[in-house]
């Protein structure tokens, strides 16, 4: 995918997740129904790189993301890091993968055990990890990274029960807990969808403030295309379990290629009043990924469909400047 | 002492925990102190048989073998209390491993349990306790057993579905990516914070395991050796019509426990209902 | 639909089969040896114990002995009472009629009006009526049924001499016809009203959660935003939503009220398998008490069934 | 000059239990001319919803204190008596709640739920006349008449929304109110949905709110808006005014936290603080803790609001400067 023969920092080689379909016919015939969740994800990451990764509900993204923090599993493909297999890595030294990959949630009211308090809850990773001498020093770890993340009196937070802090403080701590661990791949899942408007900033930035002190790559999983395009360098755009598009964050929103993406923008609202523009209009609603293809998963739903796409799903074709996308009328 | 005011805060937030804690511990009281609280001894055979009610020696009356009534109904406390701890207790352990596992690991194991926990919640428990006893002898301790063993599909039940849920919960997954390994996360995470509904429902078991028990000595297997609420509703059904006295105060003691122990597990189940934890909303 | 009900089905089967295995298992680990078991403790026959070896094959291995007797029991023979030297069936059949009798008419009248006071209390939450009803089905809830049906004999047997407290019929007025109805119907109220004041409470609470539940729907507050009238809304629209949950405690209570009803039986020697029961347990007289918990078994899964299709046909959202 | 839909005066909305009352809405005041498309923007906790339910008289009387004015067609919606509120409901003013999933009863057909709605003001409508409107409105949703035999679980989140906004308008409503209508949708129903509603407005007569966290559903389907925080309605204006060039520092807050989508990136700003604790009463503007402008005056007293052009007013005693 990538020009360039230097290795890439993540290296994810074909991912995929697939599941039986529950509840379906008991004595069904023919191919059995498989829900291909995500569905053989290819992508490369540098050290350091923010990496936006969106599309509609089902697509997808969600899982791809459990699957690079190993909470669930893939069916195939695996994930490197810095050359390593993590599929190699959580067998041999699961704490030293956990250490290196770390996820921040969509739910942040949700994040933490509700019986304990910040202090055990953040000290739990540390003890764990055995970071700190003793729970003095962890204490004080604590209490600095509370501080450094504009939490104050940190001391008083320590004391208190997840129930007493409002949303945007638990991100926040939830944040600076993954950050103790010096993760060098964070997820970043949804963060901050459950917030209001007004306090996404200061989560967003304070994420991307840490994860380029420590020079960590990022994926940020969102639907929110006006924020991922802020926030990243570069955006996949998934669909039914597949990337139907990737390059620059302004390749994609700016220069959409392929239909689903160019249909996704389109729609999308901005709050620009003046920037009218003709939302392009596809039918239906997204499918589940229940045996899809043989062709383009997005071509019964396609303006530009033709009878060529349903026979073979579509190569990636290079557009110049690794800006790619899955759809074979492009550039023609 | 910060968590001890803590709980005393929770219950004073609810009347009917208030009242069913009273209840207990007033049930609590007359076990210990029974024998300061009564003039006789309840297994004694007194010599007036059949007194009536109002008399100053037994205020509650005499049964036909001459034993008062008040000292049964205190001595019986004992008994019905010792039922309800011991059955429920069994049912509740027995209930929470195998609907945590059920529940965590999910899988067939949790396919066959749950299946399991269904048909026993289905089929007629009375009747089973029933069969049992009357083949393994009606001792006490053999009916404190058999309740325990026949009742625990439904507090599996709920610790399954607490585990079931608990499971997909953001601080589970967030733990497990954490470090935290599986063993610490059901432990650390699912147990404690499931474990309440199945102590809720329990005060509810113990109230059944009472009321199980008094149906087994009504029915004639209660053990002859122990002073019980239920063989007292027995012995004076025969009485019906002549003592009255002997049937009535037994079923009323049982009516009064049970009422305390419906209201500690109604009183628990609203107050650790999240919907009820925050009034302001 | 029919995938629903096979499975529906299939799952009665498994605890049919389950409550056999329950019967097989105490059979061998009660004290003594099976012959003795189905014998009862003080016959000593030993053409009856041969008779017994060969029918279920006892001297042959476990599962020969499990096939043996599983085959017995699904062709209806469930072994002899040795009191009676009676097959079990047989009298089990002649005693269901009366307890069926008190079961299914006491469910239904309990449904009814327990549904009815807590839609009552539901619609009228924190009202004097709410309060009064709540307080008393808690109290309900609380009463040993035994006890319950000695008190109501003191009351209206004893003291106010309106209605028998034993039995069935006068046996000796020897009523026929219209009166002999009616005769029946006057011994079965005490049993029947101390059942229904029993199940009462049950059925009170979730019609009451449920129409509390439903009330607060969404879109209970689209119709409102409609202005469609309140009783158009609670008759056709919080009603059928509302009922879903009671129709599934009826299953369960069912299940209570087949078992318990051997102590009401007892209480009011009312002629049905209650009487069985009691003279089974006092004999030790185990073929018939497991024949008894074999026929409850399946008359509870039957209602369960029925109940699930009741609910199935009641609600689109169940559709397999 | 426009025709005045609806003409809201000082209405406040109190909630209040045994141990204390919280300050949902307070005198919120403004105006909707018809044909207009009024945005309620505001956070969680700001009241928009609570102003929405009060207007159409949703709120529970025993919790719920709600004063002031409504004026709806001449009437008062807030003090209407039941008749006369059940004949303007749905006839006169409609709304489309957020989960749509949870909007239709579960167990009655979606045909058989809209004839009844139907008949709610047609008693003497004939067999299938409620049918044939329907599917005509269902048709300008994009959707089929197979809808008709439906149930709720058989449709997506997407469908359902779409039916829920085919069944307001059946009595082709002077006003019509979406409650977050959009909000649990994905981005492409979303936008197809807004566009939707942007076509149905050009053929039928509709006077639109719609009540939203996201300023770019305003932007994308409004032509006014109205910014609340707290419960205070902060500032009311055309939208294209409010959005480039916003008066309240607020506003200029909210429009901070959110990044453009094609446009130039700017640094994204949050407002720091939090929201105020709505049960007690402040003497003072409800944002000025928040507020990176805020003055000695601005804690002295609540400003009242300040016109800032034509048909567009901020509670904010900096706007005016001295104009006002």
């Amino acid at each position: 995918m990538s020009e360039q023969k230097k290795k890439a920092y993540i290296d994810i080689q074909d991912v995929s997740v697939f599941y039986p379909v529950k509840g379906g016919k008991l004595f069904a015939q023919g191919e059995k129904p498989i829900v291909k969740a995500v569905n053989g994800i290819s992508l490369q990451m540098e050290k350091g790189e923010v990496l936006g990764l969106i599309g509609e509900s089902g697509c997808g993204k969600s899982t791809l993301g459990r699957i690079l923090v190993r909470l669930e599993e893939p069916t195939r493909g695996d994930v490197l890091i810095d050359g390593v297999s993590t599929h190699e890595l959580i067998r041999k030294d699961p704490k030293k993968f956990r250490r290196m990959v770390q996820i921040v949630f969509q739910n942040p009211f949700d994040t933490f055990t509700p019986r304990d308090t910040i202090e055990k809850i953040m000290m739990r990773p540390l003890k764990i990890h055995n970071i700190g001498k003793d729970d003095q020093e962890r204490h004080k770890m604590c209490v600095e990274s509370l501080e450094a993340g504009g939490l104050r009196p940190a001391e008083d937070i320590l004391r208190r029960y997840p129930h007493e802090l409002s949303g945007g403080q638990l991100q926040r701590i939830s944040i600076l807990r993954s950050m103790l661990l010096n993760p060098t791949f964070i997820i970043a899942d949804e963060p901050v969808s459950m917030l209001d408007v007004s306090v996404r900033a200061d989560i967003i930035n304070m994420l991307l403030e840490l994860s380029r002190e420590k020079n960590a790559s990022v994926v940020f999983i969102s639907h929110d295309i006006a924020l991922t395009r802020y926030i990243s360098d570069r955006i996949a755009v998934m669909y039914l379990g597949r990337i139907v598009e990737y390059g620059t964050a302004d390749q994609v929103v700016k220069n959409p290629q392929h239909p689903y993406t160019q249909a996704l923008i389109s729609n999308c609202a901005s709050i620009d009043p003046d920037e009218e523009s003709a939302a392009i209009d596809i039918q239906g609603e997204p499918p589940t990924p229940i045996n899809p293809g043989p062709g383009c998963f997005f071509a019964e739903r396609c303006p530009h469909a033709t009878q060529e796409c349903l026979k073979k799903y579509p190569e990636y074709r290079d557009l110049g400047d690794g800006h790619i996308a899955a759809c074979m009328h492009i550039g023609k | 002492m910060k968590l001890i005011k803590k709980i005393l805060r929770t219950i004073k937030s609810d009347r009917l925990l208030l009242a069913g804690c009273i209840g207990i511990c007033i049930l609590l009281f007359i076990v210990v102190a029974a024998p300061l609280i009564t003039e006789y001894d309840a297994k004694l055979f007194g010599p007036d048989a059949l007194v009536a009610p109002g008399d100053p020696a037994h205020p509650l009356g005499t049964n036909h073998l001459g034993q008062d009534i008040w000292s049964m109904l205190i001595y019986g406390t004992r008994t019905s209390l010792m039922v309800a701890v011991v059955a429920s207790f069994i049912s509740a352990l027995l209930g929470i491993i195998i609907g945590g596992i059920a529940g965590f690991f999910g899988g067939w194991a949790d396919r066959i349990i749950s299946e399991l926990i269904n048909v026993f919640l289905m089929i007629p428990t009375l009747f089973l306790v029933l069969l049992i006893v009357a083949m393994f002898g009606s001792s006490i301790l053999n009916i404190m057993i058999v309740i325990g063993l026949t009742s625990w599909p439904s507090n599996a039940k709920l610790m399954r579905a607490q585990a079931l849920s608990l499971r997909e919960r953001t601080f589970v997954k967030s733990a497990q990516a954490m470090g935290e390994n599986r063993r610490q996360i059901l432990m650390k995470y699912i147990i404690p914070n499931g474990v309440f509904p199945v102590v809720a429902n329990t005060t509810v078991g113990m109230a059944n395991a009472i009321l199980l028990e008094a149906s087994l000595s009504f029915l004639g297997l209660g053990d002859p050796t122990v002073i019980s609420w239920g063989q007292m509703v027995y012995d004076g059904k025969q009485y019906l019509t002549s003592a009255w006295w002997i049937a009535a105060f037994g079923g009323v003691a049982i009516c009064l426990t049970l009422l305390i122990f419906y209201m500690t597990g109604d009183g628990l189940n609203h107050v650790l209902n999240p919907k009820h934890g925050k009034a302001g909303e | 639909m029919t995938k629903y009900v096979i499975k529906r089905l299939f799952s009665g089967l498994i605890t049919i089969f389950l409550v056999f295995v329950i019967n097989f298992i105490l059979i061998h680990i009660a004290p003594g040896d099976p012959v003795s078991v189905m014998m009862g403790k003080d016959n000593n026959d030993p053409e009856l114990r041969a008779a017994l070896m060969a029918k279920y094959g006892l001297d042959q291995p476990l599962y020969v002995q499990f096939y043996r007797q599983l085959t017995t029991t699904i062709r209806g023979d469930l072994g002899d009472s040795y009191i009676y030297s009676r097959p079990v069936v047989d009298m089990i059949a002649e005693k269901i009629g009366p307890t069926l009798l008190l079961v299914f008419p006491s469910a239904l009248i309990a449904l009814i009006i327990g549904a009815a006071m807590g839609i009552l209390s539901a619609r009228h939450e924190g009202s004097v009526i709410d309060v009064i009803f709540s307080g008393l089905t808690y109290i309900l809830n609380a009463m040993p049924s035994f006890w319950l049906g000695l008190m109501l004999i003191i009351l209206f047997a004893t003291r106010l001499n309106l209605l028998p407290s034993s039995g069935m019929i006068d046996v000796r007025a020897g009523y026929t016809g219209f009166r002999y109805i009616l005769d029946v119907l006057r011994h079965l109220a005490l049993p029947l009203g101390t059942l229904v004041l029993i199940n009462i409470p049950y059925y009170y609470r979730i019609a009451k959660s449920s129409v509390l539940q439903v009330t607060n729907e969404e879109f209970i507050t689209t119709f409102r935003a409609t202005g469609m009238s309140e009783r158009k809304i609670f008759n056709k629209y919080v009603f059928k939503n509302a009922i879903l949950p009671v129709v599934t405690v009826f299953g369960i209570t069912m299940a209570f009220l087949i078992s318990g009803v051997t102590l009401i039986e007892t209480v009011f020697a009312w002629p049905g398998t209650g009487r069985l029961t009691l003279t089974a347990i006092n004999q030790r007289d185990y073929t018939v008490l497991m024949g008894m918990y074999l026929v409850v078994s399946v008359m509870v899964a039957l209602t369960m069934i029925v109940v699930d299709i009741v609910y199935a046909l009641l609600d689109p959202r169940i559709r397999y | 000059m426009s025709e005045t839909v609806l003409s809201i005066d000082n209405l406040c909305v109190t909630y209040k239990n045994r141990q204390k009352k919280v300050y949902a809405v307070k005198n919120a005041s403004f105006s909707i001319e018809k044909g207009d498309a009024v945005g309620i923007v505001g956070e969680s906790g700001s009241g928009k919803s609570t102003l929405a339910m009060a207007l159409l008289r949703l709120l529970p009387a025993r919790t719920a204190e709600v004063t002031g004015k409504a004026d709806f067609l001449g009437r008062d919606l807030l003090t209407v008596d039941d008749k006369a509120l059940a004949d303007l409901r749905w006839k006169e003013l409609s709304v489309v709640f957020q989960k749509a999933m949870s909007s239709f009863s579960p167990v009655h057909r979606i045909g058989e739920q809209i004839e009844d709605i139907y008949r709610v003001h047609t008693p003497n409508a004939q067999k299938g006349e409620a049918k044939e409107r329907a599917v005509e409105l269902l048709k300008l949703v994009n959707l089929g008449d197979r809808v008709w035999r439906l149930y709720p679980h058989e449709l997506s989140g997407g469908m359902l929304q779409r039916v829920a906004i085919a069944m307001s308008l059946l009595f082709n409503p002077r006003l019509l109110i979406m409650d977050e209508a959009t909000t649990a949708l994905d981005v492409v129903t979303q936008g197809q949905l807004l566009n939707e509603i942007k076509h149905m407005e050009e053929t039928l007569d509709m006077t639109r709110i719609m009540i939203t966290h996201d300023m770019s559903v305003v932007a994308a389907s409004c032509n006014k808006v109205v910014v609340m925080y707290a419960g205070d309605i902060v500032e009311v204006g055309p939208v294209k005014k409010v959005l480039k060039t916003p008066a309240h520092p607020y506003t200029q807050g909210l429009l901070g936290s959110f990044p453009s989508l094609k446009g130039e990136t700017h640094a994204l700003r949050a407002i720091p603080g939090s929201i105020p604790d709505l049960s007690q009463q402040y003497n003072e503007c409800i944002f000025a803790p928040r507020c990176p402008h805020a003055t000695e005056a601005c804690r002295k007293a609540r400003p009242e609001p300040v016109q800032v052009g034509e048909g567009w007013s901020s509670r904010c005693v900096l706007c005016g400067g001295g104009k006002a």
